[in-house]
């Protein structure tokens, strides 16, 4: 093996020395300029996403291990974006609170995306779970990473998220064990090649129930609210979106390439907790008066849609699937960006601290209301191509009772996000003054409604390519 | 039923029982001595089927490493001294029945999936075990590139357990005040910072014992297997003693800062 | 074979009802090393019954990930002992509803 | 390019252009007047070119122009166009849009004189944002355009009911025109799935599988339920009068709601291919034409009445569609707009006179606002159905089609309507015009002239339109001349009766009116015994009816909407007590669904 032949993954090699090179520059680093590694960090996420356009990186890795192409670098792309959105935004904040352990901020962040950016081109469980876990573990980490600086909540968060997560990766492991034992191998093109038996079935339910933790389906959504009201807003931006699209990846590839001959084993339960997950979602958040557990159940919610996308089979399902999460990336990270802002101005995070804005900072309110708007599915945001698409898609698969009940929760899904909406226009506060945004902050903010209105506008060229990724993964396995 | 079926069954349920012990005692103590043994059974069980690295690895990892760290756990977070590990009896039985409706589900896949005890393996191989250069071909062949990762993943692990578990970031002025309900058993949490930080010395234990068979692989494959997976490879070993050497002193001087302000008042 | 199983499938379960019985968060910790240990003498088994070295690299793997995961718990824990000022995971209801 | 073209694109894009400047120039949008003489410009400048485009169609009525773009290019094919399309059907949609656009902006210059200048600047914003999307939509090539402009024009609708959006009622009414609107809009995003789904694009002339067009069909008519306010989706439109009484005359009169019928004709292959569909439509436009009437006839409120009457003809204009006549739901639409439009802005000069909507507040008017009186007279007397007048033609053509299609149950309770239409207009007009004024009434002042010329104007076609028929029916494709059968004469006399029963019962008064008109019969019926039953009957029944159907429609229909919501948060609140705060009740969902599902994964 040599460099060359580790082309393909270049994207996770260039991320893997990116994150040493940060915590090198952090040991030698005085404390006066620390802020300047938030900075690095987005100069080197820039460089590896210019990167993953210039570079070619098809082919595969040790033999079959792991395969490039343009399924994973569509994901490299969603998640170095999430990356980039995430550093930008959350870097006054990081460098206001966490002064000292920036640079180890960085580097876990780093690493975290060295796992994501891996994980959609292995092509052996071992490597999977092993990416699996490195997109895991820093998570715990960084949601922990405001200690005890403000009370006990964060750790609680991250202790929630933590134990569920430890869990379920048991099951996954106990799940991946049954099944490569089974096979014989690890390979995952030939995980279901002998005879189908029950234990396999239930490796794969095992397996299932772990990967659904991370993407927050009912009902192993518990730690979700819990998790996204307790830890420091960026770290949920983040939280809120990469992971899903990990998880969204490992379960299509997983699902789709290695276990395609037991759709009748998870076909009826991936639905079943879909309905349920739309259900949970969509009617947990009408009730919540903190923004962030608002929108910890409207992402549930989302996951539902998403969860449609990805049974409505292989190539037209996935393809839309990936672009409801390319959607959801942007417009979800605007919005905890926006509650962020509000929160940082020392308003709260109750759906209250968003009264008057539109008359505060109306850039910042219509940047809300948009975000919104797009969460919500309505016309011509971003949001609304991607329900529009997973809905062609489940109805061509004929899951149309299905589309009726996805299209029965958007309606449900309009009274909470009209909610905010109405507390930012309609609400009057007491406060007048406007809300300070710092000049970073904005840039991550206006990046994601630039990204939210241009997707809505002419969402073809993200159609086109999420379709090529789509192709590219389901061409390959039995 | 053959004897190594037979002394399977035996092993298995003692470190069954050892683990439902461990499980279900009063005392935290207790229960991680029994895990210890548990983990030993499970050890011997592993030795039993031919893995003899395998089982010193286990001994070595889980039962040293492991167990004497939840022990640490225990004994800094001071929790020993309560002795209701284990909740309420309603708790218990829902528990019970979860685990039970999962393990009935097993037994009937397992009593229903023909072919368990005849495969094409088992009769030729078997006996022999796997060598120690198979797995290590196998580690740094196939699972080469899962081995990289695997190192990264043991870099975030101590990058991060060093960074949550000390007290005072290195270069923090002091003037802060703890925030934390107990501000009573401080100073002796001062002294985890060290342990947290040995921690991720012993899960890169792991990574250290397969360099190990780094060489014999690359001279057995007569592969190129050379240049570049050094880079990350050596990373976590190398880091690590950086990052030691760096935070230890800093939190030790902030920890004799802090318990010296500790006790004027 | 089947001995394996049913063995590493009881311990997954011995697992399983010491996570939800367990009030300490080190107990929580230990339940959920015996299901990984669980399903590492699933694994070895399994690479017994076929003769490959899959089972034990994949054994050697999971063994690593749940050292991480040992690491990071007990950080978290410490985080919450110095938080809260106890460890009892059935009391940290903060964030509720 | 083709100049036609560029007139339709100038009625496209000028009020886009300057619901853009006042949107991104808050100057300008501050200064008020100047910003509302610019929309008003604008929207003459469109007008004129919808009057040039309609002239022209006149002429030539086969011309079928386009100028198209594709959007959302998949796999090669092209899924949707976007661009401007103009046949008969689209120019002449696009001239009742601009002249109705046009009187509303002019007279709520006079109309919303009182209100600061920022709010008239953001006020004019939304009516040029509310003529493009009213045009994106008339001249969409496809399903895919239509859609974006009937959100937009949802959108719209929001803003300006909520335009006192520091009326706590405004911003409810706002909120739940979104919400109702929203939930029948999912039938039309249905349709959009089965559409593309079925054939790859959003065109209406596509090939259909066997079946499909009467799923579409439906999809698209709960749409068009909820836009065009047809029973049970009705609900959101009475509210909606919270917003500007111009506001009500352009949107929730005369062109907005009517967009569902525009669709319907638009989408005629589609609706053609099903049967069951529309005989559904002939028979729930009926019940909601005479249901919405019976409502009318109790109603204090000036602008609810001319809500719930603006239900009625919906319904009667689905009647017609569902019976086949395009022309006939097309042609009323049409006839409709204009003299519905006069109406609302007559009762908006008289509100403007009397500062209140309620008619008790009104009476006795006509010696002050002698004008207003003769415009508000006339528009009823064309929704009555006088025949001369435009409305007669238009829903005698309804009313035979649905005679021809052979449903009298729906011809029934369309004839009926008729006569309730006439009564309770009737009852309006002699109870804010006539009769003995009330002390806000002594002191109304009249209209300016931005407020009486566009009622002027508007007086035209409603007066007229009528007569136009024929040249109109070629633009539809279809052919017309007016002949008058026994439906138009029994159509005539219940119009006619209804006029003379209320003007007996509000316009001279009941108890007076009654022992003379009935005397002879009531001499031989031993004294006052038919009085009493006659008063009895009306007083008990005829109006115990109507306040019934209104009870029903405000606490039934309106309250199974509140019961949804309600159901909604009750189980939100449910979810939320589900999350005890305990990892260890998390933990048990999460391995307790772990096991659940081993066990069938087990079982399979």
């Amino acid at each position: 093996m040599n460099f060359h032949d580790l082309q393909p993954m270049a994207l996770g090699v260039l991320l893997a020395a990116a994150a040493a090179l940060v915590l090198l520059t952090d040991l030698f680093t005085k404390p006066s300029t620390k802020p300047n590694l938030g900075w690095l960090t987005f100069g080197l996420l820039s460089a590896v996403l210019v990167a993953s356009f210039t570079l070619d990186l098809r082919g595969e890795v040790a033999s079959h291990v792991w395969r490039g192409g343009a399924w994973p670098v569509f994901l490299a792309r969603l998640f170095l974006v999430a990356g980039l959105i995430t550093v930008l935004g959350g870097m006054d904040h990081i460098a206001r609170k966490w002064t000292y352990r920036q640079g180890e901020f960085y580097t876990v962040l780093l690493l975290c995306l060295t796992g994501m950016v891996l994980l959609p081109g292995a092509r052996d469980l071992v490597l999977l779970i092993v990416c699996f876990e490195l997109m895991g573990i820093p998570l715990y980490i960084l949601t922990a990473f405001a200690k005890t600086d403000s009370g006990p909540k964060p750790v609680e968060a991250a202790l929630k998220l933590f134990l569920i997560g430890a869990g379920s990766t048991a099951l996954t492991v106990f799940g991946a064990a049954l099944l490569a034992g089974l096979a014989g191998t690890t390979d995952m093109s030939v995980l279901v090649s002998s005879t189908l038996s029950p234990l396999q079935g239930i490796g794969t339910m095992l397996l299932l129930a772990g990967l659904a933790f991370k993407i927050g389906v009912a009902p192993f959504h518990m730690w979700v609210p819990d998790t996204y009201e307790g830890a420091p807003t960026p770290v949920v931006a983040f939280l809120s979106v990469a992971p899903k699209v990990g998880g969204f990846a490992t379960l299509v590839m997983v699902l789709w390439q290695a276990l395609p001959r037991l759709i009748h084993v998870w076909g009826p339960v991936t639905l079943v907790l879909c309905a349920l997950t739309l259900t949970v979602g969509n009617l947990g958040a009408i009730a919540q008066r903190n923004i962030k557990r608002l929108l910890a159940y409207s992402g549930v919610g989302q996951v539902g849609y998403v969860l449609l996308g990805l049974l409505s089979g292989r190539e037209f399902g996935v393809a839309m699937m990936l672009f409801y999460l390319a959607a959801y990336v942007v417009t979800n990270l605007g919005v905890f960006l926006v509650a962020h802002a509000v929160a940082e101005a020392g308003d709260g995070e109750t759906i209250s601290s968003f009264d008057g804005l539109g008359r505060r900072s109306p850039w910042l309110a219509m940047s809300l209301l948009l975000f919104l708007l797009s969460l919500a599915g309505i016309p011509f945001v971003a949001g609304f191509w991607a329900k529009f698409f997973v809905f062609v898609a489940a109805w061509r698969a004929g899951q149309s009772e299905m589309v009726l009940v996805g299209a029965l929760f958007a309606t449900v899904a309009l009274f909470y996000y009209l909610g905010v909406a109405r507390a930012a226009y309609v609400n009057v506060s007491a406060k007048t003054e406007k809300i300070v945004v710092s000049r970073a902050l904005a840039g991550a903010i206006i990046a994601c409604l630039l990204a939210v209105v241009g997707l809505g506008a002419w969402p073809s060229p993200v159609v086109e390519a999420a379709m090529a990724a789509a192709r590219s993964v389901s061409g390959i396995g039995p | 039923m053959s004897s190594l079926e037979i002394s399977l069954y035996a092993v298995g349920s003692l470190t069954l029982a050892c683990g439902l012990l461990a499980m279900g005692v009063r005392n935290l103590v207790h229960a991680l001595l029994w895990f210890g043994l548990s983990l030993m059974g499970t050890a011997v069980l592993f030795a039993q089927l031919g893995a003899s690295f395998l089982a010193g690895m286990q001994i070595l990892l889980y039962v040293g490493g492991v167990v004497m760290l939840l022990i640490f756990g225990v004994m800094l977070t001071r929790e020993h001294e309560h002795l209701g590990a284990v909740r309420e009896v309603n708790h218990r039985i829902r528990a019970a029945v979860v685990s039970l409706v999962l393990f009935a589900a097993l037994v009937m896949a397992i009593l229903h999936t023909p072919g368990l005890d005849q495969a094409p393996g088992l009769a030729s191989q078997a006996t022999a075990g796997v060598t120690l250069d198979q797995l290590a071909v196998a580690l740094l062949g196939p699972y080469g590139i899962a081995f990289e990762v695997l190192s990264l993943l043991l870099l975030a692990t101590m990058v991060g357990a060093i960074v949550l578990a000390r007290k005072r970031d290195p270069g923090e002025p002091t003037g802060r005040k703890p925030i934390g309900r107990q501000n009573l058993g401080k100073q002796r949490i001062e002294g985890l910072a060290s342990p947290i930080i040995a921690l991720p010395a012993a899960a890169a234990s792991v990574a250290a014992i397969a360099t190990v068979q780094a060489p014999t692989v690359a001279v057995q494959a007569q592969a190129p297997q050379t240049t570049e997976p050094a880079v990350s490879e050596h990373e976590s070993p190398a880091e690590q003693p950086t990052d030691d050497t760096t935070d230890a002193p800093v939190d030790v001087a902030a920890a004799v800062a802090l318990s010296a302000q500790g006790d004027q008042p | 074979m089947t001995a394996i199983l049913l063995i590493s499938s009881a311990l997954f379960c011995a697992g399983v009802y010491g996570l939800l019985s367990q009030r300490h968060a080190v107990g929580v910790l230990i339940a959920i090393e015996l299901m990984i240990n669980a399903a590492n003498l699933l694994l070895v088994g399994f690479g017994w019954r076929t003769g490959g070295a899959f089972g034990q690299s994949f054994a050697l793997f999971t063994m690593a990930i749940a050292v991480a995961e040992v690491v990071v718990g007990l950080a978290l824990i410490l985080l919450m002992y110095r938080s809260r000022g106890d460890v009892q995971v059935d009391q940290a209801t903060e964030l509720a509803q | 390019m083709n100049p036609l073209i560029s007139a339709a694109l100038v009625a496209l894009g000028l009020p886009a252009a300057l619901a853009l400047l006042l949107a991104v120039v808050p100057k300008l949008r501050r200064t008020g007047k100047p910003a509302a003489l610019l929309s008003i410009l604008g929207s003459l400048l469109a007008l004129s070119a919808a009057g040039w485009l309609a002239a022209t169609w006149l002429h030539d009525p086969k011309q079928v122009l386009d100028l198209t773009t594709s959007w959302l290019p998949q796999s090669g094919k092209s899924m949707s166009q976007v661009g401007v399309h103009l046949d008969g059907i689209s120019v002449s949609m696009l001239l009742v849009v601009a002249i109705v656009a046009s009187c509303v902006q002019l007279f709520s210059l006079g109309y919303l004189s009182d209100e600061p200048a920022p709010a008239l600047g953001r006020y004019y914003a939304y009516q040029s944002l509310f003529l493009f999307s009213m045009n994106l939509l008339v001249l969409a090539p496809d399903l895919m355009q239509l859609f974006l402009g009937w959100e937009l024009v949802g959108a719209t609708s929001y803003l300006l009911i909520g335009f006192w959006f520091t009326r706590p009622a405004a911003g409810k009414a706002a909120l739940k025109a979104f919400v109702v609107t929203k939930f029948a809009d999912s039938g039309l995003i249905l349709a959009l799935i089965t559409l593309v789904a079925w054939t790859g694009s959003f065109s209406w002339n596509a090939t259909l599988p066997a079946g499909g067009a009467e799923w579409l069909a439906l999809f698209l008519f709960i749409a068009v339920m909820g836009k065009s306010a047809q029973f049970p989706l009705h609900i959101w439109l009475p509210d909606a009068m919270q917003g500007p009484t111009p506001v009500s005359a352009l949107l929730h009169a005369a062109t907005m709601v009517a967009a569902g019928v525009y669709l319907i004709v638009r989408a005629d292959p589609i609706f053609a291919a099903a049967p069951h569909v529309r005989l559904f439509m002939t028979d729930l436009g009926a019940i909601t034409a005479l249901f919405a009437a019976l409502i009318a006839m109790v109603q204090t409120d000036i602008k609810k009445v001319l809500a719930y009457s603006t239900c009625s003809q919906l319904g009667y204009m689905i009647s017609g569609l569902g019976a086949g006549s395009l022309m006939g739901g097309y042609f009323h639409l049409t006839t409709h707009a204009f003299f519905k439009a006069l109406l609302f802005l007559a009762a908006g000069a008289v509100i403007h006179a009397v500062h209140s909507n309620e008619l008790s507040d009104m009476g006795g008017l006509w010696r002050k606002l002698k004008f207003t009186t003769v415009a508000f007279v006339i528009g009823s007397l064309s929704l009555a159905g006088l025949p001369g007048l435009s409305g007669f033609y238009s829903k005698d053509l309804i009313l035979e089609a649905v005679h021809e299609s052979g449903n009298p149950l729906a011809l029934g309770l369309l004839m009926a309507t008729a006569g309730l239409t006439a009564f309770y207009m009737t009852r309006t007009v002699v109870k804010a015009f006539f009769g003995k004024p009330s002390h806000a009434a002594e002191h109304a002042h009249g209209p300016g002239p931005s407020m009486t010329i566009p009622l002027l104007i508007l007086l035209v076609p409603a007066i007229g339109l009528g007569w136009l028929a024929g040249p109109m029916s070629k633009l539809y494709g279809r052919s017309y001349a007016f002949h008058l059968d026994t439906i138009g004469m029994v159509t005539i006399a219940l119009g006619l009766g209804g006029i003379a029963l209320g003007w007996l019962i509000y316009g001279m008064g009941l108890l007076q009116a009654l022992p003379r008109a009935f005397a002879p019969i009531a001499r031989i019926a031993n004294g006052s015994t038919v009085d009493d039953l006659w008063a009895l009957s009306y007083s008990k029944l005829g109006m115990g009816l109507a306040r019934a159907i209104a009870w029903f429609d405000r606490y039934i229909i309106d309250g199974l909407m509140n019961f949804l919501g309600w159901l909604f948060m009750w189980s939100g609140q449910r979810v939320r007590t589900l999350q005890t705060g305990n990892v260890q009740d998390y933990l048990y969902a999460v391995f307790g669904a772990a096991a659940l599902i081993a066990l069938w994964g087990g079982w399979r």
